[in-house]
């Protein structure tokens, strides 16, 4: 295993730089608008939520090349298996703005009906999986898709995101495993942050990358930096002709960085060197693919301040919606645990019903709020 | 009408509906070529091939994981873990994942297949090879709880959850596997998940049992009845959707309660009928409601019969209730 | 005596264990440096050192699974589990393994270690930062499972857990971590596990209960005080072992009982508690057992409070079994 | 990773085969009488499962010196935590004989009061962990046990034994992974015999070797001749060394082969070619060793027929004491769940005996068997 990693932004060759092979010029400033779109959402939920007007939030500021880069790779057949750091790859994939905002609020219109925490995610349409707080547990899921698609017949993949911290769990293994054994066409994109809340990367595995633990299973192990997102783009496309020809899974360690907290409820000034910090802003996935932009020639007048206001705009007209939009109602708690409503479900929706007839509904406690 | 065994009904269900529907694919430790330990899945790779039934690695939590990806994805797996006392490690893919599937993504994504695995003690198998774990379940919001006691039923409620669009716990009373035979149907036929059934009619004392203890209360129901005493045996066939009404009507009729089941007595099923019947029957009770179960220790080996609920603790509990 | 939140006797009770016993160490993610998330740990590590307060990979069943390990091997581990939502990649480890060393060992090997968790809503968490899953822990011989509701209790019943010669678990009710504040003897101290607690004297109806739900019952005992129900509050304070003689004594001097628990229902210790008062106290009762508990669907974000157990609803309960 | 394989039993040189370190003719003795009785004990135990005296058996037949070779290295200080195919291991580190039969029969003289299957021995003075029948748990309860030694400061090291399905377990990749992050004083020793009931190994891992695994995790892997008892115990003496100096975990891949059924309700004629059986027949590490002594002059006529016959002798006897032995006490069954009888346990056990009083003990069913 050599710890050689893919980098395209920078490259040493003077003149026009090469897109890799799949990327047009349209392709780069998609994907620029994507992860600035991205950033913009950041920014904004993390004031929404110190202003108290959302209850969480999980920021992805810096990982933004890893998810986008690698969705980009997508097709309408493949599907994705995301943790709660890729709203740049539900953004690839098409998801709705207004969507994903009504999901902030866990309002009536959020399509998972606010049944699950801010960035709880699930796209149907996209083909983007329901989020789950549980690490890792999509890992070894998006190996079973895949095991169905290639039961099926189909030349498309899955694509699984996942943390370092994620490596350490029981499904990353057997989800690796499984993938192997049956050649099943997946992706396995390790978005390495180098943090897992407060422990580092060096508490979490004593290997000497993520990508060497591919040769556990018997598959390529790739590493690329996760901060180039044509870097990205390129290991993610390889993965996904190799996975489409029926030569298996690949797994693919992004080596990036996590700019941000954890959550909305973490302090990383309380366990974080700050130089590492620094050291990692410098690398600023959206700036570096700017001066590549410039360099390449790609770079448009409007893609500074005007399509910043223009993101903005949008993202605050969506919030403006979704705080109009009412909460759901409580006989909607007893929905989509079964497909249809058992007896059981029936009395103690009836019952709750009734009581909120004659003694009113339940408050909320404004006390409570999200420690972590 | 071929007379089976509840094994070769279990056989019989997953032929058929792999037949019927493409979508139905069979997973497990050594379910391929050997078939199951048990040989419940022998001759469905010869006959569908590797893609269809297929043997994995040792690791529960991948085999259920995997399935509930593939269930996802719009297959109908069919997963088996080889003794109920190995699904301990893929809990958290069953209780985190596939129980909240369809409510986490607001009916976005589901979650439809059936997870089998024989269950119950009897065949001295000690700690390991013998649990009876559907309290675990049962307590498990998004999930459907099934448990045949006769072949008939055992065929035609693999169908109905196999069917079913939700994630279907399906034990097998592994001890009654061979013992019993039955008249089944050839080809397909729903018996339908949330429907108790009457396992014999009596008027003194209700007894609510499911799986393999089914038939140890008919043996103690044939015992009471030379004493005198004639029990109402409900068979619950599937533990959610609970089919309350059937076994309130019953103790509404006889006035006692009896509950019967091989599981550890704290949590275990047993305790919520009778949580249910101390709510909603008990104007009618002339009695306690008892509880027969097994002992709040590990399973044993050496004294597994004395471990396990026999027909001779179901009479002392019955005649315990009608002479209350 | 300092005026401690549940949370800070927590921290005490570990603080005076870790220096009394040096074979007590503490290990889970995010426990070391950062104290823990919700700092329940915090100052272990710079007191103790890295040796005996550690953090670990982000894998619960190597948690629980290398605490087994030190646990067999002579030390006692206390491992937190983040959220007892993640409790359950280690479930094969607590239930297949430390629940039954002492005695599938014939009491050669033993495993003494306490599972320390935050359960229970109540924080905005939805599905998976708020479930309360004792129920599953009580359903498996060979575990303790114990449940503080207030500070007093929890630095003394944890002083006991890490002292008992058998696996605990230890639910840490996190809703009320930093709400209640009560007077904490400095130094060790033990709350007996298996001793319940009466939290409010009463004559009309009782009341069973345990964690977070004592305060939201004694909400409601000073509403029902306005209608003129005296309540009475049995705090479980550890429902393995259970304290039957405490509520039944009560329930036979009121008649009444209604049990209050923030689990799903379905299988739930409420439901346990039921099955015991209508089998030992039938004849004390003169209304249905009742019982208030979470509904049987997953836990959810925005209807959090509708999901969720609160004054009014034990309040219709005893008004019911009152006027029945 | 190489795939070289450790061998030393048949080496090139003319003369008198040298020893490895730290082995002495002894030993080699010791380990071939060890060995000996490891195989004359599960011959002995087939037997009296197919008469129907004893329930249920586990050979070990074939991987005798994967047990004995690594066992051999540990001292009073170190701990084994075996799986069911490590007879073996008990035998070297003094498991009476006597307790190993009363198990067999689960009587009230077995040490674990008959509360397990047969095989799953459990030897405290041996420091022999319990055994469990769930595959790989163990594993990261060794990695724990070998925490707990550098906690305390030792210089000892676990040893925890498994198969090649265990390597699928979850709790492969915990114990190895939390073994490795602390530098615990662990070794893993996998038998390789290349099935699990009726998989075989490639359909476990898609890995080139299991030794490979390592590198996941950062620590040495090395594969030995697992029917080489001298090549097994150089390599799991090289680890030990490691592990006391404090350089970590190490894996060991001992490739040898399950030569019997998977127990006595297995039949591997249903799914196991024999031309593989027989391969492996030759390859017979008794034998081997026998050669081997032989070569070195090890060999004395009495560990012919004399010494199996002397084996068998102790063996018969321990049976004939085991028969004569009672079954463990009903009321015993509520003894050890927990250090102290609760009121709960108490009520039914007083329940289970005045019920046994008026209406007789439960009976045993006759046809009970266990079919795997
Ligand atoms: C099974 C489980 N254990 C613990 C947690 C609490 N937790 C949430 S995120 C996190 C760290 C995840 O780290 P990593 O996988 O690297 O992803 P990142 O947050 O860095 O993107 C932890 C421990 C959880 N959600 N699930
Ligand atoms: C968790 C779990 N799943 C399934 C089983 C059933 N089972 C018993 S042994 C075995 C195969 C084990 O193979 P391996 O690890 O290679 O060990 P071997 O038997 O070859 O020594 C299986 C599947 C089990 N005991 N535990
Ligand atoms: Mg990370
Ligand atoms: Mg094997």
């Amino acid at each position: 295993m050599s710890q050689e990693m893919l980098t395209v932004l920078e490259t040493k060759k003077r003149g026009k730089p090469a897109l890799p092979k799949g990327v047009d010029d349209d392709l780069v400033r998609r994907m620029y608008r994507l992860m600035l779109t991205t950033r913009l959402m950041d920014d904004r939920a993390m004031r929404l939520q110190r202003q108290g007007r959302i209850g969480f939030y999980v920021p992805s500021i810096g990982q933004e090349a890893c998810a986008v880069g690698s969705a980009a790779v997508m097709t309408d057949e493949d599907w994705c298996f995301p943790s709660y750091r890729e709203p740049g790859a539900a953004l690839t994939l098409g998801a709705d703005l207004q969507a994903i905002v009504h999901e902030w609020y866990g309002n009536a219109a959020d399509n998972t009906k606010g049944r699950q925490m801010p960035v709880h995610y699930s796209f149907k349409a996209q083909r983007f999986v329901s989020i789950s707080s549980p690490i890792g547990t999509q890992i070894v899921q998006g190996a079973g898709a895949a095991m169905a698609m290639k039961i099926r017949g189909k030349k498309a993949f899955s694509i699984t995101y996942f943390g370092d911290g994620a490596t350490s769990s029981n499904d990353f293994h057997t989800g690796l495993n499984f993938a192997a054994v049956y050649k099943s066409p997946c992706i396995f994109f390790c978005s390495n942050n180098q943090w897992a809340i407060s422990c580092p990367l060096s508490q979490q595995t004593a290997s000497e990358s993520i990508a060497v633990k591919a040769q556990a299973y018997g598959m390529p192990g790739v590493r690329v930096d996760g901060n180039d997102v044509l870097a990205v783009y390129q290991a993610t496309s390889e993965a996904a002709e190799r996975a489409r020809a029926g030569e298996g899974p690949t797994l693919i360690e992004g080596l990036t960085f996590r700019i941000g907290p954890h959550s909305s409820s973490d302090d990383p000034t309380r366990y974080r060197p700050s130089e590492q910090l620094e050291e990692w802003q410098a690398k600023d996935p959206i700036a570096r693919l700017e001066a590549f932009m410039k360099k390449a020639g790609l770079w448009e007048d409007a893609f500074g301040e005007p399509l910043v206001e223009e993101i903005n705009a949008s993202i605050a007209e969506a919030v403006k919606v979704a705080e109009e939009t009412a909460m759901p109602a409580s006989a909607t708690l007893f929905d989509d645990v079964y497909a249809d409503l058992p007896a059981h479900l029936a009395e103690q929706r009836d019952r709750l019903l009734q009581q909120e007839k004659t003694a009113g509904a339940a408050e909320m406690d404004a006390d409570a709020a999200f420690p972590l | 009408m071929p007379t089976l065994t509840l094994l070769q009904a279990v056989n019989s269900a997953l032929m058929d509906e792999m037949a019927e529907d493409e979508n139905v694919v069979v997973l497990g430790e050594d379910v391929g070529l050997n078939g199951g330990v048990f040989r419940a899945t022998e001759g469905l790779q010869a006959k569908y091939g590797e893609n269809r039934c297929f043997d994995t690695p040792l690791a529960e939590s991948g085999i259920i994981g995997t399935a509930v990806g593939m269930a996802v994805y719009g297959l109908r797996p069919v997963p088996e873990i080889q003794f109920s006392d190995f699904i301990y490690p893929a809990f958290d893919q069953i209780v985190s994942e596939a129980a909240k599937m369809r409510y986490r993504s607001g009916g976005e994504f589901t979650c439809p297949m059936v997870i089998r695995t024989p269950s119950g003690g009897g065949i001295r198998g000690g700690h390991y090879h013998s649990q009876s774990p559907e309290a675990y379940f049962a307590h498990t919001p998004g999930l459907k709880v099934v448990m045949p006691a006769t072949p008939y039923d055992a065929k035609g409620l693999l169908i109905s959850a196999i069917r079913d669009d939700d994630p279907v716990l399906f034990f097998e009373p592994k001890r009654i596997y061979r013992s019993i035979k039955q008249d089944v149907p050839e080809g397909a036929y729903e018996v339908p998940i949330g429907k108790a059934r009457v396992a014999r009619e009596g008027t003194d004392c209700t007894v609510v049992t499911w799986g393999a203890m089914v038939e140890t209360c008919e043996k103690a129901a044939k015992q009471a009845e030379e004493k005198g005493i004639s029990m109402e045996i409900i068979d619950l066939r599937s533990l959610v959707p609970l089919d309350e009404e059937a076994f309130l009507e019953s103790v509404r009729k006889t006035g006692r309660c009896v509950v019967a089941s091989e599981a550890p007595r704290i949590c275990g099923f047993a305790s919520e009928v009778a949580a249910i019947v101390s709510e909603k029957a008990i104007e009618s009770l002339e009695a306690p409601v008892l509880r027969v179960t097994g002992f709040d220790t590990p399973f044993p080996y050496s004294l597994e019969h004395v471990y396990m609920p026999d027909a001779k603790r179901v009479l002392a509990a019955v005649e315990h209730a009608v002479n209350f």
